[in-house]
């Protein structure tokens, strides 16, 4: 799925898989602080969004 | 009737005169071929095409159009309320279109443009648009179009029909806008009417000389509904079918549509999409039942509207002006020609 | 090509005659030039009827899911596979059907060949490896390899990989040091300029869902296309949705798709879907050495875990 | 020009519980703007577009009856997107009505004849309609008996159970209420299915007796031969079809039944006429 993402033009950093288990509560938060400033630094997504003039 | 000789060296120039009060929409090949799309400042219409892939109907019916938007904010005062979508009706002007096309509109205007229901979208749109047609000298191998009722010098539907003299287009004026187009491009220079008839008569002879493909449809009107309905050889016509909406988008006859709705957070948009009569979805009720739910009854459904149902409906002849398109696009094959013949020659065994 | 036609109708015409198959789906000469139809033969008398060819680019076993009773199909290397798939994917039981194998010489790419010409062809002819095409206009002869379809270019399996008889002696399969050229050429570009490729691609797009409905993989009762409740995908034209369709179809094929070409055969403006799907043949290759139908008795990579698959994307 | 595709804007005024199973609702709706209602003047056995901004169309039978003035009332069954969307509305919402769609009983045909209405299930909202009209004391006089079979799966699955028991009471109509089975020691009203029903009470045909049926596709099917051992013909049998509709207008090319449109052309017909055309709805 990332890679067909990535193929068609969505850069790597903006799709992210991780497996925590319900149990790895801290895990969770640093994985999506992390997501969030990594998609942050992309900046705003344009690709794969509707525009409804 | 007021005809017109335009130098083609001054072609270019006078449509882009017009350009102040027209959009342009005109044949443009790309790399999916020949398609009828608007004519943006640079772009010119290419006069030189065989055959559209696609028809000049997305002009006045878009494949997806919107028609009502509503404001779902709760505080806005008229939240809820559907409004008409605002589209830009100005006036536009179709060049280069074939002639059967045009008078497929013609045919089209009859399900858009009835005593007891007119569609706004469509005949708000055919009332600004500007047919420019262009006959066609030399007629491809599926052109059957003098077989239903118009031909590659068809005017019918037409504000202005030209002729390729090569060096010059002879444009024959037919309507009031086909006049008002000619002053806004500033081609003023007239021709004798009586010759100018006469060579237009000439071109069509020998035109219509140069059509290879025919079909018979003389038979078709006294058979009954469910004759043609029951008869036996559906299955082999449909076998092949993966129906998929191929010829009812190419053709310039089909008119269905689908209506749907979306929304973003506070914004409805309801839209019209073209529809297919080959998608199972097109009838399925929403209790799952679906009164043509498998390949044969869609495959069937579609010839029978096409070649039985629209001439007993309207007594126009058959819902099909000979293009050729599906003939050539459909994936599988499968030959309105053949279609045609089969059940015009069907006789019912008792 | 003609050699084996008569071999194939003779095959069948024993097959309908003994009564083993109760019909043969194989292809029909076309009512206009370079065009091939499907057909069911039933009956002995009809197998003069079937034509095999370059312009045979369709994929047969798109006719053979949900059939009840035993069938014959004519099957080129790709459709061979795809039978393989239908098998593995319970659409099908082995005994169910008879497959005619044909070793393929590649199918021809017809919007490559009608961009050579002004106007119509009207004329079609092939006699091993040459084509004479000629529209009113003019007359060419052309080297059938130069107009390959973009996947027969790089097919190494031209030979049926599964069936019950052959129409001729297995081909010499091609051997390819880089099966995937057309997709590194995508992924070389930078982010947007593949965005931008996507997005020429699918521009003519117009839904009409014949590379959906052309493609035996897709069998499904109702496609997420189709679905309302939820609804997935816009309706309408909107770039956006046109490339999600284009997107989650392709991904749909994952680990399936023998790129057999049918979708972009049949697809009415020439588009090249494949590109989608390519990626991820190469990917599964990469990842899995897994290319889609090849034996009846291994299970696609998708549908099995083994501690081994490679999982550096999970961080 | 007047655009078919605007609805016009109308308030859910109250929302009634239809069935025990809380499958059918009926909703009342009152016209936000002053002309509406006078422009939505409508038949008994018309239908109209049930239309929610950004959600979709439904079309469904009209309920209310032309004599009920100041609201119009629809029956809804909780089946698809924009059913359960509607049902999970509530009173004071706005939303769309498009209409009156299709054409309607031909009461003009009924003038002075026996009239026998067989509904079931929840396909009784335009009887409903059509029996409140007959009832209403201008046009009581315009026709001669009345009978109605409405059957359903069980009691509590009876639309509009309250009317349809004064009914029962009236001397004017004779009411044949039956359910498919129930396990409730007072029921007081038949129980079998509606075909059997039609062919135990239903008054034998003669030129003057017309019957309008509108059911689930299995009950009319197997209410054909009870009406035919009656003596009806098939021009006396008036149906009520259904198929999938969008533009309800006649336009949008999929509700047709051979070239009949079943939204522009009906949804009536006489069994005379749809036997005539392809069995596609």
């Amino acid at each position: 799925m990332g890679n067909l993402l990535e193929h068609m033009g969505i850069e790597r950093d903006r799709v992210h898989f991780s497996w925590i288990s319900s149990a790895e509560a801290t895990k969770f938060v640093d994985v999506v602080k992390e997501i969030s400033d990594r998609v942050r630094a992309l900046g705003p997504n344009k690709k794969f969004v509707k525009d409804y003039n | 009737m007021k005809f017109i000789t335009i130098d083609k060296k001054d072609w270019t120039k006078g449509i882009d005169k017009s350009r102040e009060t027209y959009q342009l929409f005109g044949p443009v090949k790309d790399k999916n071929g020949c398609l009828i799309k608007k004519l943006d400042t640079d772009v010119q219409p290419d006069m030189e095409y065989q055959e559209s892939v696609m028809s000049a109907k997305s002009v006045l019916f878009p494949q997806t159009e919107k028609i009502l938007n509503a404001n779902l904010n709760e505080s806005v005062e008229d939240h809820h309320i559907m409004k008409r979508s605002l589209t830009d009706y100005s006036p536009r002007a179709v060049l280069g279109i074939r002639p059967y096309d045009a008078k497929a509109i013609a045919l089209v205007k009859l399900n858009f443009d009835t005593n007891e229901f007119k569609d706004p979208y469509w005949c708000d749109a055919y009332d600004a648009t500007v047919f420019v047609g262009l006959g066609i000298t030399k007629p491809g191998p599926f052109d059957f179009s003098t077989s239903v009722g118009t031909g590659p010098f068809c005017e019918e539907g037409l504000d202005i029909l030209l002729a390729d003299l090569d060096d010059k287009y002879l444009a024959k004026v037919l309507t009031q806008k086909g006049d008002a187009y000619a002053i806004a491009c500033g081609f003023d220079v007239k021709a004798d009417e009586k010759e100018s008839q006469v060579l237009f008569d000439i071109l069509r002879k020998e035109a219509e000389k140069n059509i290879v493909s025919f079909v018979e449809t003389d038979k078709l009107k006294e058979k009954t509904v469910l004759e043609l309905h029951e008869a036996p050889f559906w299955d082999d016509v449909a076998f092949s079918c993966i129906n998929c909406g191929t010829c009812t988008y190419v053709c310039p006859t089909c008119w269905c549509f689908d209506i749907q709705d979306e929304t973003k957070q506070k914004q409805a948009t309801r839209f019209r999409n073209w529809d297919t009569c080959m998608s199972p979805l097109f009838t399925r009720h929403a209790t799952g039942h679906n009164p043509r739910g498998n390949k044969i009854q869609r495959v069937r459904q579609r010839f029978m509207h096409k070649l039985k149902y629209f001439l007993d409906k309207y007594d126009q002849g058959i819902m099909c002006v000979g293009c050729g398109r599906c003939v050539k696009s459909c994936p599988v094959n499968i030959d309105i020609r053949e279609v045609c013949l089969t059940m015009n020659t069907f006789e019912k065994q008792e | 090509m003609d050699t084996c036609i008569k071999k194939i109708r003779e095959l069948c015409a024993d097959l309908l005659e003994k009564g083993e198959v109760k019909k043969v789906i194989g292809f029909a000469k076309g009512t206009i030039p370079m065009a091939t139809c499907p057909i069911a033969i039933q009956k002995k008398q009809d197998v003069d009827k079937l034509v095999f060819n370059s312009t045979c680019g369709l994929n047969l076993a798109n006719y053979a899911s949900k059939e009840k009773g035993k069938i014959a199909i004519i099957a080129k290397g790709c459709d061979s596979r795809n039978i393989v798939t239908h098998i593995v994917e319970n659409q099908i039981e082995r005994d169910q059907i008879y497959i005619i194998g044909v070793p393929c010489s590649g199918m021809v790419d017809k919007f490559k060949i009608a961009e050579l010409f002004e106007d119509e062809i009207i004329e079609f002819a092939e006699s091993d490896g040459t084509l004479t095409v000629s529209s009113t206009l003019k007359t060419q002869t052309l080297k059938k390899q130069d107009y390959l379809k973009g996947n027969c270019l790089y097919c190494t399996h031209k030979n049926p990989v599964l069936y019950d008889v052959l129409a001729k002696d297995p081909g010499e399969e091609q051997k390819l040091d880089n099966l995937f050229p057309d997709v590194d050429q995508i992924e070389a570009l930078d982010v947007d300029a593949k965005w931008q490729h996507f997005e020429d691609l699918t521009k003519n797009c117009i839904r009409c869902y014949a590379c959906r409905n052309a493609c035996p993989l897709c069998y499904c009762p109702t496609c997420f296309v189709d679905e309302s409740n939820p609804q997935w995908v816009g309706k309408g034209q909107d770039k956006t949705d046109v490339n999600t369709f284009h997107f989650l179809r392709a991904f749909h094929c994952a680990g399936r798709c023998t790129d057999c070409g049918a979708c972009v055969e049949a697809c009415p403006m020439g588009i090249n879907v494949r590109d989608f799907t390519r990626k991820l043949n190469k990917d599964t290759l990469e990842f899995f050495g897994w290319e889609a139908g090849l034996d009846v008795t291994k299970r696609p990579p998708l549908d099995t875990y083994n501690p081994d698959d490679p999982d550096d994307f999970i961080k | 020009m007047e655009n078919p595709y605007m609805p016009y804007p109308v308030r859910i005024d109250d929302i009634e519980i239809a069935t025990e199973d809380k499958s059918l609702k009926t909703f009342k709706f009152v016209f936000l703007n002053e002309g509406d209602e006078e422009k939505f003047s409508y038949q008994a056995g018309q239908f109209a577009e049930l239309s929610i901004p950004g959600v979709g169309e439904i079309p469904i039978g009209i309920a209310s009856s032309p004599v009920e003035k100041g609201f119009v009332k629809f029956t809804v069954f909780r089946t698809g997107v924009v059913t359960s969307h509607l049902h999970n509305m509530k009173v004071g919402d706005i939303m769309g009505i498009r209409g009156p769609l299709g054409n309607w009983y031909p009461w003009d045909k009924l003038e002075n004849k026996n009239v026998v209405i067989i509904g079931g299930g929840f396909a009784f909202t335009t009887l409903r309609s059509s029996i409140i009209y007959m009832l209403d004391p201008e046009n009581r006089s315009k026709f001669k008996n009345i009978d109605v079979v409405y059957g359903a799966r069980s009691p509590g699955m009876l639309l509009y159970r309250e009317e349809l028991f004064e009914w029962e009471k009236r001397s004017d109509i004779n009411m044949h209420i039956t359910v498919d089975g129930t396990d409730d020691p007072n029921w007081k009203y038949h129980t079998g299915f509606v075909p059997t029903i039609v062919e135990q009470n239903a008054p034998k045909a003669d030129k003057d007796t017309y019957a309008i049926i509108c059911g689930p596709p299995i009950m009319i099917k197997f209410t054909q031969p009870s009406l035919a051992k009656l003596g009806y013909k098939e021009h006396q049998i008036i149906m009520s079809l259904e198929n999938r509709m969008k533009c309800g207008i006649g336009m949008c090319g999929r509700c047709n039944i051979g070239k009949e449109l079943v939204c522009k052309d009906g949804p009536v017909f006489t069994l005379e006429q749809i036997n005539q055309t392809p069995k596609e709805y």
